[in-house]
This record gives structure tokens, C-alpha cells and sequence, in this order.
């Protein structure tokens, strides 16, 4: 089965309604459309923004691969992933991966494994931007995320 | 070959990419790290752990065991936290 | 934690979108929203549209219920459901499910666990309009709907 | 007590709605269905594989050996396929 697959890393905002309807759109064998969003926080209002760094080329190239992984493994029609860089304010999206296909099972796994390995492979870096003017430091990777990978061998 | 760096790597050595030509003997990634440990303190303090650096040659994941002949552009950067 | 459940069984069609920014605004420390749109396919042609047949009273109360077992399962601030009835042509949007976490996991986890229950717990029927203007048939329950409930008693 | 019925339970029997008073000796759901059945052929019809019929009480999901007593309103239709 063939798969749209759409990658962009881009500074400024993007519309997830659009997205949506344009992976889904014009094809009437699309039962199941997923999406996540994923935020930026406040962490109990000690942050006012996140600044991301990303490699650029290679973040294209690695979303792209992990994609191409997804649309192998399960049967979706489209995937999309957006992910931004720059200076993101809280409850700004930093990024949205949409998965379509004829059937829920497919685009929920495909979603998720996107954001797992997203997550800790795609090169990606987040700095905080204190609320109190301090210097934020650079967001540390979690164990959890890492660990998130392991469960997509057994199945 | 040209090292770029990112995140922490990056602010910590001072630069965001470079052009280096390793001495005869540097192999691997890991030889690689080594080798730019000794350029300096920057670079000892950025590389402090070299464990805990990701690795990419050519745009690609590798491990620290992976040979760097032939490669264009090495990036050395921090666990990754998009997303 | 406390968890804003909103379920709505309406005719008209409703804008994702809209759902999304209600479901996240104003809380600055989601993180993660997840939503799935269940859409009318064509069936490879034969359909131009289903009909949404309910049980008034009951489908609300029983997604409800779908949605307090999920919040109670993972740490959920919000989770909407809209599903429509009556007739619906082919590419509109028949369900919207929206959960948003603080993290990824439950917020996929619980939207995923709603859409297994509610396919195989909510009182909705759908029959078909066939293209050729035959009368069509009460589409059948799937078995691996029924099936796909039971991995949740696992994990 | 008030019987609702959905979907092509509803369209075999003919109405949506009808309130019935079972005689006595009519404890469960399995029994209430067995008793429909006998109450003319769309009935007998409708309810031919009472296995298939799934059924709520006071619009909540019951199994077949529930007791019907106290029901205000019991629902009779086909496995759902909303979502």
C-alpha cells in the first residue's frame, strides 16, 4: 500500500483543521484519522517559553525515515508530521503528527509509534525560557522516552 | 571532515560547526571523541562524557563503535528532546 | 485528578478544530492532546451514505460512562466525545473523540480505549445508502471490535 | 414496563416503542425474549437468534440472566456498530 508522506519543520504556526483535511480529503477510503499535539507547557508557571534547536536536513531525513517505518508496518493511507523550531510560547502547538487510514487500529499505532521515536530519535533540542528572567537550561531527556521505544519490538 | 554541533554541545565548545582533519589512527567515533577531548578545555568540558553524546555521520544515527572514514559531516549533539 | 468529560450526540456536524482549542484552552499545563475522527467511507463506491440510527438518553449515559473508566485509568484533564446521527454522506466526520494530558501516553492510551468501547458499547446503528439506490442492509458488528476490547483487561 | 427497540429489531417487530405487561413466571431477560417470541411472527422473527439481542435495563447494558423486576424500561436491539 502506497503512503502520502508529508514532513515539515518550519518556525511558524500551523493550522491542524488544514492538515487534517488535507489528509483526508478527496480520498473516500479514509475511516480513521488521528492526530496528536504536542504542546508547550508552563511546568506550574515557572516557564514563559520554549526555544527549540534542530538539526536541520537531518531532522527532515529522520522523520522521514521513521515515517517510512510506520507506513511499513501498518496499513495507513497518509501520515504527516510537523514539528517547529524557534521560540514557542506556552500552549503553543511544537508539533502535530496526523495518521490516516481505512481503520482505527492502524492510525492510533502509527500515531503513536511517530511520537516515540520522534521523541528520541528525531534531532531535536528544547532550552526553557524562565518566567523570573533566569537562565533556563536545556531540557533533559527522560528515561521514560527511551524506554517507550522497547514495547514497538515485541509487536 | 566538518563537525557541527548542537544544544549544549554547541554552546559549550564555542562553535556550531567546524572543519577538522583527524591525525592518522582515528577510526571510530569513539577514537574521534577522544581525539577532540585533547583540543582544548572547551571541548574536554563538552566531551566529559562522551557516553552521553549522540552521534550522526552523514545525517544518519550511529553508534559509538562506527568507523567515520568516508564521512562528509559528523554531528555530535545531547540526547535528543523534541516533540 | 478531575477530569472535564463532555459528550454530545447531535445531527449537525461539528468543527474539530473549535473542539480542540475548548479541550486544551486555558490550560497551560496540557501537554498532549490526541484526537480521532471516524469518517463515512465509500466502501469502494457502493455507498454515498450511512444512517446513523441511536438509543436517545442511553448512547449519551453510556459514553459517559466510557469516559469516566477512562479517566479514572490514566491521568486525563479533559476528554470530549461527539458522535453524530442520522444521515451522513461520505468524507463527513461521524465521531470525534479528544483527550489532553499533561503526557503523550495517556492521552493516546485513553482516546484508543473510548473509540474500542464506545464501537461496541454505545447504542448507535448505522445503515447504508447504497449508490445504485438498492435498499440497503444494517451493517454487521465486527468481531474484532468485540475482540479489541479485550486487550484492555490486560495491561 | 416499556419496551424500546433499535435498528433492525425495530424495523422486524414494526414498532419503536410498546409497554407490555409479561405474565408471571417471566423472571429474566432470556424469559422476557422466549415470551416475546410467542407474541405473533414479527416478533418470532426479530427474535429468532435471541443470542444476537443485546439488551439494556433502565439504559444500561445487561446480560441475558439478568432479572427484568423493577425495569422502567428495557431496550432490545442488535450488536452496535456506532464510532
Amino acid at each position: 500500500m502506497s503512503c502520502r508522506v508529508t514532513v515539515r519543520i518550519q518556525s511558524e504556526p500551523f493550522d491542524t483543521a488544514d492538515e487534517m483535511a488535507a489528509i483526508s480529503g478527496g480520498d473516500s477510503d479514509v475511516g480513521a484519522v488521528v492526530t496528536f499535539s504536542g504542546l508547550c507547557r508552563d511546568e506550574a508557571g515557572t516557564l514563559h517559553a520554549l526555544e527549540i534547536e534542530h538539526y536541520p536536513g537531518m531532522a527532515e531525513a529522520e522523520i522521514g525515515r521513521i515515517a517510512d517505518a510506520a507506513a511499513k508496518r501498518w496499513p495507513v493511507t497518509a501520515l504527516t508530521v510537523i514539528h517547529r523550531h524557534g521560540k514557542i510560547g506556552i500552549g503553543e502547538q511544537i508539533v502535530l503528527v496526523v495518521a490516516a487510514s481505512r481503520h482505527r487500529h492502524a492510525a492510533f499505532s502509527a500515531a503513536e509509534f511517530m511520537m516515540d521515536f520522534l521523541k528520541s530519535r528525531a534531532p531535536f533540542w528544547k532550552k526553557e525560557h524562565r518566567s523570573d528572567g533566569t537562565e533556563g537550561s536545556w531540557v533533559d531527556a527522560k528515561e521514560a522516552d527511551e524506554r517507550a521505544l522497547s514495547r514497538w519490538d515485541r509487536d | 571532515m566538518k563537525l557541527v554541533y548542537f544544544a549544549w554541545v554547541r554552546e559549550r565548545i564555542g562553535v556550531a560547526e567546524e572543519d577538522v582533519t583527524p591525525p592518522a589512527g582515528v577510526a571510530t567515533v569513539r577514537e574521534l571523541l577522544e581525539w577532540l577531548k585533547t583540543r582544548g578545555e572547551e571541548y574536554a568540558e563538552a566531551l566529559k562524557y562522551p557516553e552521553a553524546i549522540r552521534v550522526a555521520i552523514n545525517q544518519e544515527h550511529v553508534r559509538h563503535d562506527e568507523r567515520i572514514a568516508g564521512a562528509r559531516e559528523i554531528g555530535l549533539f545531547p540526547p535528543m528532546t523534541g516533540g
